[in-house]
């Protein structure tokens, strides 16, 4: 089953399951959504649960917090990551803030879906890769899944979930395909995976590049050197245990990520292991991600500033030499 | 209008005149602090609209809340424990005068963000119309709000949507200290409300029988699913924005005279003597009533245990 | 109507519509990636209007931006170069189709964020105020993007301001795939003109001569320092969202039909001959011109170099 | 002189010697803003180049944008950085990004000025720290002066810089007092000051948590133990030489800041170190900041979530030990 696909049934399956789950955003009805993911709901579910909207992100969002904090599970569509700068204050000083702020009186279960990345030539405005922002936010949760499964399972735990999730897509991953258990697969949010054992270094990385550092791995194995790679899956809550445990085991540990390197979520991870594990490492704690650029057009271009595989198999191989 | 109704009106009025009295003392003795808005001066908006909704009809405030949150018929003693910091508090002391929030009476909060409530209210109005009830929903907000853009995303969604949503704009003349005359380039907000192809109704803010009785209309017209609406009631901030505000763009006449001169509390008083519907001693035995209330509400604020130390992730979370 | 405006008129019209097909043609043999928005159908709006601007009058466009490029006498050359990523085009092929600009004439730029160009130009055009000049700024924008915050806001603003910026609304029945009667509760998109007091004027966007005729009106307006407008131009998009819609949303007859009903050129040559003012002929010609010319642009573009290798601080800060 | 003051005359200063430097806002005319930096600006520029404006937070820094591109210099004053999520579009894709993406043809030469942090009880939509999102968007620059004689001279240099420069303040700060050079001052962008020499730690932190360092560095000192504090100043762009030097030098690192912990802008500095400066650290490198909470309103509960200067002495003793 294919990405978009198995996001598509896990909402399908939680809407036929809690009629208070609905679904709000632009070209989501007889288009499907820009990657299709809610094909077809429109026509099972009807105009009032598959809602279709104007593009009006601030007033989406926050109709989304609304409806939230009075019974509904709403399940927001933002086309891009990038427009999410529209919508910050609905997401952040309500969504994030409002059961701290009013003493426990109330829980905000939203989701907002929303794809970012590069890869298909969609410039600066459409490409960029934010999940740093949102970690940053006391009160949001994030979820990056890299695979069908993955993708399946963990919407259903967001969608449960009580707290606003901010959930993120890949626009390369909506046409990867995976093993995706049928009907109802939860994935619990907050636990990593390691998608591949090794013992020479561990690559930590989520959402797409995952599918990246695990080619490399399939590289580096040729060269003898057996990288485990860790898919955190869920950025908040961070299953600090699994990248501590694996660091341990190997001892040294390169970030692999997307996003601008400064102030990216791989800062975060590779200094809570140089605090937390530090005499466990026998190599600095290493980082490889975009660089400090907006994303450009041209073809060339676009693939010259974030790690590509062979970026992520020479890192490692001077990590570990 | 019927005394019973009158008197009613009158006393939340009063209530919420008093309570912002007396945590302006309270701020001054240095028991309240952070920042807190007066709303004095606009009672007759919060109280007339007010009177329409059921405790599970929903309010969206703003950072001038009190008044909403009395009308929507709060425990004035966990409003008085929040503002002192207090665990009995409406928010445990977390929030403050800023954030109060009372979802047992389907007030969704006070809000810092100028127009905040605005998307939130929308949203509520969502659920009430997707899980097919009659209840509604109404978002408080200031002149200054309804120049932002989240005011123009949501009255749009509303009015296309059908959704029972009633958006009463108070135009208190300020948006701190820019005069409303130069926040809009045009004399009747309520105007706005035909690009949306709804209801704007204008009313005096300063007469609560006018407020009540329009929107006592436009709630029914949402109750009844014929959609949104928008209310525009002209009244006058009596106090600085904020408490120590030094209101350097205002004339001594504006912050003397005018507060003489519009006052819903006066006002409500002469008509209702006028009109036969009580007398003064009996107002000024409701006025008695009042003060004790508060009194006692003060009382159990005080007694109360400063609020309890920050849990993580408890506080923030639902689910953890 | 005189001759010379109306070829004039034609000619950029034509220009438009040739580099739509032919981009179309380049992205469908894998030249051009990423995504873009054809125009067509909709050549009379930025004609029309640019007709009055001159170099140093700046405009703001869309994602569906080639045709206000071209309006504003962009080098055809360089949008080629920059589609096919080459180091000629106007953004060094670090833009794209959605990034297009051409500061030399006064062109702020493609915009990626549906709304994002209309804060812009309303700051463009207090540049103009604040200097004293009598330069115009115009916002091209869809009809999607009134529903942003952002234009609310920028209306409040420039309305106030009196700033010198007439905000153009290309009603090209969708936003995506959402037809414009579902975007919007009421009928007159102009009547929201009326909320910032400032004058709103509906046009037949398929008629280059009436988009001429009241965007110069308004236009002028400006320069006299009268201040900002709202003009919405009424038109039909002939081809999908983007490259490669499957148009799920729309029926065959308004697919097929009514890009032949609603031909803004074809109606341009209808009354240019039954006017008198050219010769079927003599606009066949005009026509055969504009292909030349495409054809050095494409080949120019084509020629170029791939675009250079990104330099890090030097492409992104000016000041390092 | 005080923090604002000297903010206000790097202001006045600017527009007596540039007649395209304007000033927008909200209550910044006969208020003198929310925190009198503009006071008496009104006066002596009038109405057209000290703009008040509606509350209108993404039309009015969109306006500096259109402004900048096409010749002006705005200053554009937020009120509180927690209202960014209002105007982050602007910022983010439009600001930041457009002399990238017109292939150098733009210059968008604007300072967004505004002020965050804790302890004034203005609780959660009033109170937060913000800069690790800036700091994560390629094409903006960064600032956050801690002194008044800072404050001065790196908005003199904000203004005079030819890119969008975010410029943070603190709200505690602004009636903190301290030498300011009268006349014209300019502090160059992307220069850390080393606030006090020492031996034994470095401490690395920026705005009011560098004066809680210098508190704590001078309790330290009673103990016997020499603290060096550096002080970022600007984040964006990173004055790495200063910090690796400084930690070559003493071999232990605490980070301090306001901001909540997870991907403050120290998980950047951290991990940089960490990275850069393995094998000269003797202790793992310590980041001291926020609670991952939204900011509570009581008194005793805000300033249990952010860390001051005993928490500051207790960290640096236990890096030392
Ligand atoms: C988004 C946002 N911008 C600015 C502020 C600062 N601020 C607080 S109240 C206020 C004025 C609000 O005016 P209005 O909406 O008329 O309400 P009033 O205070 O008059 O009741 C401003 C600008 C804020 N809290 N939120
Ligand atoms: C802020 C934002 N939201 C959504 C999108 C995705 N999107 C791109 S074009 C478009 C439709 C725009 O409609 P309209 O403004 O009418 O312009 P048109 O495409 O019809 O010319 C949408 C939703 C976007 N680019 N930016
Ligand atoms: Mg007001
Ligand atoms: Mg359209």
């Amino acid at each position: 089953m294919f990405y978009n696909e198995a996001l598509g049934d896990a909402l399908r399956l939680e809407m036929e399951r809690d009629p208070r789950v609905i679904v709000m955003g632009e070209d989501i009805a007889e288009h499907g959504g820009a990657f299709q993911v809610t094909a077809g709901l429109l026509e099972k579910f009807g105009p009032t649960r598959i809602r279709q909207t104007p593009i009006s992100e601030l007033g989406i969002v926050g109709a989304a917090v609304g409806a939230a904090l009075t019974g509904l599970r709403p399940v927001v569509e933002l086309m891009y990551i990038d427009f999410a700068g529209l919508a910050m204050d609905q997401l952040v000083n309500q969504a994030a803030q409002n059961r701290f702020m009013f003493g426990g009186q109330a829980r905000v279960p939203m989701v907002m879906r929303t794809q970012g990345g590069t890869g298909r030539g969609n410039a600066a405005q459409h490409s960029k890769s934010l999940e740093a922002w949102f970690t940053h936010v006391a009160g949001l949760k994030v979820v990056m899944p890299a695979t069908p499964a993955d993708a399946k399972g963990l919407l259903t735990a967001s969608i449960r979930d009580d707290d606003p999730v901010v959930f993120l897509e890949h626009k390369l991953l909506y046409r990867t395909k995976g093993e995706v258990p049928t009907g109802g697969h939860l994935v619990p949010l907050g636990k990593a995976d390691v998608k591949r054992v090794g013992t020479d270094l561990t690559i930590v990385s989520w959402s797409r590049h995952v599918l990246l550092s695990l080619e490399a791995a399939a590289k580096l194995a040729n060269d003898g050197i057996a990288a485990e790679v860790v898919d955190l899956r869920t950025l908040v809550p961070l299953d600090t245990d699994a990248i501590l445990s694996s660091v341990r085991k190997t001892h040294r540990v390169l970030v692999v990520h997307e996003a601008i390197k400064r102030s990216g979520f791989g800062g975060e991870i590779a200094s809570l292991i140089a605090e937390e594990a530090f005499d466990d490492l026998d190599a600095p704690p290493k980082r490889l991600a975009g660089l400090e650029t907006p994303i450009p057009y041209a073809k060339h271009l676009e693939a010259s500033v974030v790690p590509q595989v062979d970026d992520i198999v020479k890192a490692a191989k001077e990590l570990v030499a | 209008m019927d005394r019973k109704t009158a008197l009613d009106l009158y006393r939340v009025m009063r209530r919420i005149r008093d309570f912002e009295e007396r945590s302006t003392v309270l701020f001054g003795e240095g028991k309240v602090w952070g920042t807190i808005h007066s709303y004095t001066g606009e009672e007759a908006i919060a109280v007339g609209v007010s009177a329409h909704l059921r405790d599970d009809d929903w309010i969206t405030s703003t950072h001038r809340g009190h008044g909403h949150c009395i009308a929507k018929r709060a425990d004035l003693g966990k409003m008085y424990a929040e503002l002192l910091g207090r665990e009995t508090g409406y928010c445990r002391g977390r929030g403050g005068s800023m954030h109060i929030a009372d979802t047992s009476k389907g007030n969704l909060g006070a809000n810092g963000i100028v127009g905040g409530g605005i998307p939130i209210a929308t949203g509520a109005a969502l659920t009430a119309k997707q899980l097919g009830t009659d209840q509604v929903a109404v978002s408080f907000f200031g002149d200054g709000a309804a120049n932002q853009g989240g005011f123009h995303e949501s009255a749009n969604l509303a009015a296309l949507w059908k959704l029972p949503v009633i958006y009463v704009c108070e135009v208190n003349q300020y948006a701190e200290s820019l005069p409303v005359e130069r926040g809009f380039p045009i004399k009747d907000i309520e105007k706005r409300a035909e690009g949306y192809g709804i209801p704007g109704v204008r009313v005096n803010g300063l007469d609560v029988r006018e407020v009540y009785e329009a929107s006592g209309t436009l709630i029914e017209r949402a109750r009844r699913g014929e959609g949104p609406s928008f209310l525009v009631a002209y009244a006058y901030r009596h106090e600085g924005h904020y408490y120590g505000d030094p209101r350097k763009y205002q004339t001594k006449d504006q912050i003397e005279g005018w507060k003489q001169k519009y006052d819903p509390l006066v006002d409500a008083r002469r008509w209702i003597v006028a009109d036969k519907l009580a007398t003064e001693a009996e107002l000024d035995a409701i006025d008695a009533e009042v003060i004790e209330e508060a009194k006692r509400a003060v009382a159990f604020a005080e007694e109360s245990p400063l609020a309890s130390p920050i849990t993580l992730p408890g506080d923030v979370y639902a689910s953890h």
